[in-house]
């Protein structure tokens, strides 16, 4: 199966784009998509641990199933508002 | 209400949001971008945001001071894009009966702005930049 | 700036009198006549104030502010006469670099001004009026 | 000596205006003044101990002594602002 992984802030920049498209075995977890992205990715590969998976704009535990065609996105330690 | 716009924020309309005849007390917030950060000299920050669900997150950060705050109104407005030294990142308007629930519910929804909804920035200085890491997300 | 006005308050210029490229957070208080006083409606507020000297202890709390927030800015209004439900009688901005300083110097400044500034209020309702009791000064 | 009184809200009503002429010994202290309001207002008494003094826009306390001229304001518990 496929999934769409979005990209956001920082992480964008070192992948090279917004969005990148990821092949899993039917019945991944997010923790199986984490490993996939740091074989992808050797760049992500030190970030992975302090990032949010967010499945169809919930935040999801590693533990989650995944499904064809979900749109997981990769969510950094947040930085809004002003003033940190 | 609760958005995310690239135009610039105005309080005004945010603060009447919330207004009604039972409000005694309407706290505001603004975030501000300041020109120093750490000792650095700040020229300007580039937000980014996952815009869909930052908006449903804001809601979500909405539903909670209701329920802890039942007689609160909340208004949210956040920025993305580029803002300039001196514009305004954020506003958090709340209204309460008393000012002490006002200002309790205003702090409450900044903190939990700042931990599930999905914005980041990036500063930028006269000699670099970075993309500023502030508080990881409990999945 | 430290005023006392018969005309609407709108926040807007309040705020733009602290917002300046070192401030992070600014925080806004708006007191807004209530509909409701301990069960009892309120047609509308009546305010009295000793004005020349009101205006000179609002600038006193300002001073306080700073001697306690060095890096905070101050702004204050507040009306005085007749004010309908749901108007604004007081508005206290104040800017620091970070929102813990701006939160806590708003507050202090409020609970500042309903000890030392010489204004009362008298709450007209649908069977009668009173002069409120507030906070007697400690001389 | 004479000092003018200044007064507001409620006690404006129960003099019926606002300003009084009060007449009292040179020398005399805000007590003094406190007391000679006593005597000739009855309806001011019970109010009395409440009430801060300001002399020329400052609070003084009791013992403050009054000169000829000054203005006096007799200032209730404060209500300004709102959401008491």
């Amino acid at each position: 199966m496929k999934v769409k992984v979005r990209l956001f802030a920082g992480l964008k920049d070192l992948v090279g784009g917004p969005e990148i498209t990821v092949d899993l075995e039917e019945g991944a977890t997010v923790r199986g998509l984490e490993d996939q992205l740091g074989r992808e990715y050797p760049r992500l590969k030190p970030l992975l641990a302090s990032l949010a998976f967010a499945v169809d704009e919930e935040y999801k535990a590693r533990d989650y199933t995944l499904r064809d065609d979900d749109e997981v996105a990769l969510v950094p330690p947040i930085s809004g508002g002003c003033d940190v | 209400m609760f958005d995310l716009t690239e135009d610039p924020l105005d309080p005004g309309p945010v603060v009447e949001d919330v207004r009604h005849p039972g409000s005694g007390a309407i706290v505001i917030f603004l975030g501000v971008v300041r020109d120093e950060d750490h000792g650095r000299k700040v020229r300007y920050l580039e937000y980014d945001a996952y815009r869909s669900m930052a908006e449903k997150e804001m809601r979500k950060v909405g539903e909670e001071v209701l329920a802890r705050w039942p007689a609160a109104r909340i208004s949210v407005r956040h920025r993305f894009g580029r803002l300039e030294v001196g514009e305004t990142a954020l506003v958090v308007a709340v209204s309460a009966p008393h000012r002490g629930d006002a200002f309790e519910a205003c702090r409450y929804a900044i903190d939990r702005i700042k931990e599930i909804v999905p914005i980041w920035k990036k500063q930028v200085w006269e000699d670099g930049e970075a993309w500023l890491e502030g508080h990881p997300v409990q999945g």
